[in-house]
């Protein structure tokens, strides 16, 4: 009885080394993202290039975070759920300043697989789980209203009407989801108070006919080749 | 011991006898709930479908999607809410109330927020009672819906109409929030004026929550008035003219 | 939609009146059932014959106030379950009472449809639930112990044996259906302490040698004949 | 987007429709598992024999249930720890049962590795996890002081003696663990009331002189020649 | 000890029976109070003098069901604070109600003294708690944010001018209480967001330069003479 | 608005003041009874006389708090009840630590205006409302199955039958009150506990042939004349 | 044994009694800031100058207060954290009243030290807890779109510019901080709601093309000197 | 917008200039608290562990692994709670109490369950603190734990004696339960004394657990008492003599 009690004790104190394992990481996990948030809201007055090249500048410090994440649970098969309420939010977090700034970049949508390749993840080993990227796309779209109204303040009117495309199809596309009465239905419930703030700007720069106006004093400096360029 | 044992085994006998009719009992009526909040959780799932499958509609589908809308809700009723009617006597409504109510909640709520969306008025528990007729209970008797079901399910409608009218203004429908808060606070009256009783569970809770709703599309429906008067209406067309059919086509 | 909010108030205003009658009806029992059940403690400590007249005193007021419960249901026909709870816990008492006293009295189990017999009620209109029946068992279980224990200590060494085969029969029996996890399951489960208290009191009579010694002085005093002569 | 939500909408209801088959199985697991804890209860007051026959009879069965919870799990690798909670009572129950029933036959500790083997799993695919396992253990400990009491007042004098030997050396056993508060540690804190319990019967029997008394009559049928002779 | 327990059974009997002969009254003033509250919030939508009528009607009746109270305490002097927990919050409720009314109808605050007035109580006998009237004010306050947004969607432009100057006022006056850190102070903390809130919405009417424009279409109506014009 | 304001804040000082009056007395009284406690406590281990002379040493500052008490209250004619709150549990306590005393003392049960005398109240002035003393009692009983397990352990034999025989009689005097649902009912209810737990002693001692043996060795020691001699 | 704790029960009593000083002195420090806090309020609609005068007048009593916790702490070297949450919110509702006042007065951020100098307190024996600083900060950010609301009704449309400006500054500075999961935290996350909704404001104001438009009728009063003036 | 955004970088420099101070300072803190943490998670680890030790004790290797616990101990003192103190200052114990005080506790539980095994005594604080003065602290003052810990401490002490007079009976050695409960009921008289301080949290809490293990242990002897009495002592000294030697080997 003593040897197998030797060896319940060795895999009971291996369980919690682990844990504790995990939890450091994911802790330092989320004072760094953090760190890529406060680079990324400056989007809100400053202009896009050189927001994205402080947020480019931390991805692969923060790969190697993910790195470390997935190397603990390589070793430990099956073991992801285990832990997984260990970096959840921290992962949702990623996943929003990731969308965003793709967003601001391309205009698009960046996928659930994209996101996986950007982190450097195996989903084979380390994947992000579905509704952790929901639910960081949910942010996104909550940061969006606060975005827009910045940017006419700013004097581009273009960008209601980009941001209220976008978020239309965002909010279409999620309503094809048969969500659960979780916290997920709860978080895409948010979005069309998002698209309601933005279709309102919108209607307030239309009325006064400044639609189409303001881009062209956009054109003159240059900024016309992509979605993009209106975000400067 | 033997002797102590032999003893156990004959005695064991007697009792078991008289409880082996109290098993059946008990499992007949485990059995019936069981089958009862399957059928019912299954009308609940499509029920919500159905209400999704309404928040998907917009000007540019309206036509098709609302037929869709009522053909699936047709199709609840008389796969799923014949399952339950089938289970039930006449009498036995009230023992299993628990099993089946909260799936008749959720079929009440499609039923009435699709014939809003339709008709812009309220599915009274008569029409839609009637709609049911046709099913029968155990004991051949038409199955219906309570009026604690049915009051509880037109409470959830209120949350649904209050995401319509949002979504509504959010896709530059305004008259859909009017149309909603108006009736809205008509509904809200009527339950207001309800006597409170100890029969419909988490009444008072649903009455907050409906308030909450209300306030919302009253909230809507100020923004959308004071927004509209900063111009005069016919600049206001002008301005939003074309750009109200862009809408329709990405919706 | 004002016209069926009238209707509404009209019948709730109907229904909340019967749940009132019912509650006061119920109410009524609560205080009698108390009266019913503080005439039986005394077997405790004093002979059954005495305690037996007392509680049988009690019938028929107690047949009295289940004939008004069941008037007012008969008007109501399949509503028994909508006010059932308003009795629940009372009738699982009564439950308790007569199983106890009928146990005394003949060392057997009062069946169910003995029970709804000795209460005058016709099941068609208004019966006893099983559970609350099968509750009321478990409450007549949980006091048998305690039974023992002043029994012993009366010294009647032979009852632990008697209690400990009819208990041991109970828990058998229990143990064939099949309860879900809910309130029943709990009670029932509380059997199993009440068995595992009375074997105890038979090891300590057993061990110390008592057994069918005491029983030797009740034969002087002539209560051999069943089961119910020790317990006088 | 709409391409990407549909994948997204087909993954969600996938899982959801996973866990309900869990929940199914789980349940079915459940009921199972009371009908063997049944056929088991009669050890206290049956010959053993009879007892093992009824319970072994259950096992392919069992297996069976347990072979479906490992099919689902198989398709679905690495989400093992998602869904634990659902099937973690039924598994300590079953590990209680199995330790019970292994103890009587051959007085020895069925083992971690043991009880996975006899439930036909592998543990790469769907393992018993560790803490399960040591709770299943502490019930089994919980059920011993009432099957000695039994025993002895059934007059197998030397049952107290082995399992005062054997509950010991579990409790030893178990105190080489590191135990976090948790549950596991509030369950292993009962194992000492248990042989604090044992230790008190073996202590009545040894001052009455009873110890190895019976045993004799014990040799008299014949059943001497395992520990598991004495549970007859 | 038999005789003493037949007194502590009087005594129980008799505060018993006291309160449920006030429960009874309160769970009808509870009922009576909602018809009332009903009555009153068409407010939001239709106009004053039509729902002045209603709620007034409900008075006489609700004077009675005080003096029911008022009767039951009168013989049992000094028990006032005994029972009151019984029509805390329906007096709550009927100050907000009263005081309501009686700012459409003035534009002045009901004191606490007319309020007592108006429910036809003696003050010596049976009178309103202080905090019970100054809870109903946090409720009265509490209903303005909403009735000011249904005001002027309706297009009554200068109600929010005169609701943010009412409810300021009525915010200073009871920013010159000391309350403890209790149920009162958290309501009164409340009135800080109405205020916040009716701010807001006076912002909104200025900066569209609505204010006082309206009112000059009231003025063709012929409503300028007072305060409550404006509510109709 | 500003008078009537004022005038608020005059009465609402006024309550507050009292209301702190009486909290900081009552705080001393919780600290004061405590000690009480704290000095009664050694009667599980300790003579009564040691006990009893250190206990009522405490009882002239004790009545001093609650002349305090009724001081303040006499000025504030039926407002007993309004603070009552402030000293419900101080007086259970009281009444506990009072009527074990006079047990200990006499045998007998310290009567609600024994209590009352005690503490040197006048009842039309500030009495002990009677809820608060049953409470206390029930305190008291829950105290009794420990010291009867304490004064077996000491040698005390017989005090388990004396003990066993009073709340007997107090359990079923508890029995002819008409307790609602509540607190009071719920505290009653433990009695019933007490009472098997002190049964169980009684049989402990019983089945063990102790009862009334040692009783001999108590006489030897000369304290035979009353119930509380055998407690020293 | 009873030494140690008699030494024990000296110190605790010591230690009592210094919490009970503070605690009164905390409390009038309470009351106080409430005045404080209500002199300030009307800022909202009325003109700075006078509301500056009034409060500044309430600052010696203030510092009068401080310096009596100074006092007490001062015996006790070391101390100052075993009493803080005794003033905690007082002292950081003080920063947020000091705060407020010298940005009306100078447009720029009260400092840590500035605030302590304020007060006229010496850090070396009793200073402000740099998180009870920070904590007054977020409460004057929260107060800030209340502030502009006002301001814009009132016709000054320039200040949302400033106060926008002024809040993105103090959020990014916060930002540099490194927030633990703990109540700052979650008061800083409120900064963002405050910005956002100035920003809005700004919106508003830019959108309708009234930005420095008043601005110039602000000048014709002569009000043009510094960023105060137009809080006047 | 140029011009905004240059405004807003000078604007940030100067206030981030003041923030640089406070994050250094809040930086400060929180990593002493986050170090401070850390030792004292060891501390209470580490104490476990050394009472875990405890409890294995028996009369067997009663010698050896007594010294075995206290070399334990000391290494938890030596290395651990000295980590705690060198990272404070006299006047900042109060400032890291919360991060420190649950080892300090635990610690305080290990030494005093320790001592009883050895002595049968209470470890008193000042004992406690002299054995811990070769501790300095950043001001080079001795560190000493406080009477809130102490108490604190010795409260839960009250768990683990409980736990061994029952596995001391367990384990046939009655005598452990009667020692037990004489030591218990004065620990318990001693605090119930003690005045109700807000400053020591949880207290009354665990006065009622204390309450509740003494009740236990006294159950415990009742049983002992009460068995012992049913046949003459030299009688069960015969019946259980040589068995005793045999449970010592088996422990
Ligand atoms: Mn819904
Ligand atoms: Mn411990």
């Amino acid at each position: 009885m003593e040897e197998q009690f030797a060896e319940f004790r060795a895999e009971l104190d291996e369980t919690g080394s682990v844990y504790e394992q995990l939890r450091i990481i994911a802790a330092n996990l989320d004072s760094f993202i953090r760190l890529m948030q406060a680079a990324l809201m400056p989007i809100h007055h400053c202009s896009f290039p050189q927001v994205k090249e402080k947020v480019k500048g931390y991805m692969s410090d923060l790969c190697g975070l993910y790195a470390q994440l997935a190397h603990v649970i390589k070793d430990k098969p099956g073991q992801y759920y285990r832990y997984h309420d260990l970096w959840r939010n921290q992962t949702s977090t990623v996943v929003f300043v990731l969308a965003f700034l793709h967003w601001l970049d391309t205009g698009g949508l960046l996928t659930h697989t994209e996101t996986e390749a950007l982190l450097n993840l195996d989903p084979a080993v380390f994947g992000i789980d579905l509704e952790d990227y929901l639910i960081g796309l949910c942010s996104f779209s909550n940061e969006l209203p606060r975005y827009v109204v910045n940017r006419v303040t700013a004097g581009d009117y273009n960008c209601p009407k980009e941001v209220s495309t976008f978020l239309g199809d965002l909010y279409t596309a999620f309503r094809t989801l048969n969500l659960r009465n979780d916290h997920l239905r709860k978080r895409f419930d948010g979005i069309k108070y998002d698209l309601k703030k933005v279709e309102e700007v919108l209607y307030d720069v239309k009325i006064r006919g400044l639609l189409n106006g303001p881009s062209l004093q956009a054109t003159a400096t240059g900024n016309e080749s992509n979605v993009a360029t209106s975000h400067q | 011991s033997n002797n102590n044992s032999g003893t156990v085994s004959k005695r064991e006998s007697v009792f078991c006898q008289q409880f082996q009719q109290y098993a059946q009992q008990l499992d007949a009526v485990n059995e019936k709930r069981e089958r009862i909040v399957k059928a019912s959780r299954d009308v609940t799932t499509s029920s919500k479908k159905v209400i999704f499958q309404i928040h998907r509609i917009n000007r540019a589908n309206r036509g098709a999607a609302l037929q869709q809308a009522e053909r699936d809700l047709h199709a609840v009723q008389s796969i799923h809410v014949r399952r339950v009617a089938q289970e039930l006597k006449a009498n036995e409504t009230w023992k299993y109330k628990r099993a089946f109510s909260p799936g008749m909640q959720e079929f009440v709520e499609a039923a009435t927020t699709l014939e809003f969306c339709k008709t812009g008025k309220l599915l009274t528990l008569q029409q839609l009672n009637a709609s049911l007729s046709h099913l029968k209970d155990v004991s051949d008797a038409p199955f219906s819906i309570s009026t604690g079901d049915y009051l509880l399910g037109v409470a959830d409608l209120t949350g649904e109409l209050m995401r319509l009218a949002i979504s509504g203004v959010a896709a530059g429908q305004r008259e859909v929030a009017i149309a909603v808060c108006g009736f809205v606070q008509a509904l809200y009256k009527g339950f207001s004026q309800l006597p409170n009783t100890v029969d419909i569970r988490g009444m008072p809770k649903k009455m907050d929550l409906m308030l909450q709703s209300l306030i919302k599309i009253e909230n809507t429906c100020y923004a959308v008035h004071v927004r509209g008067l900063e111009y005069p209406e016919d600049m206001i067309v002008n301005a939003l003219e074309h750009e109200e059919i862009d809408s329709d086509q990405e919706a």
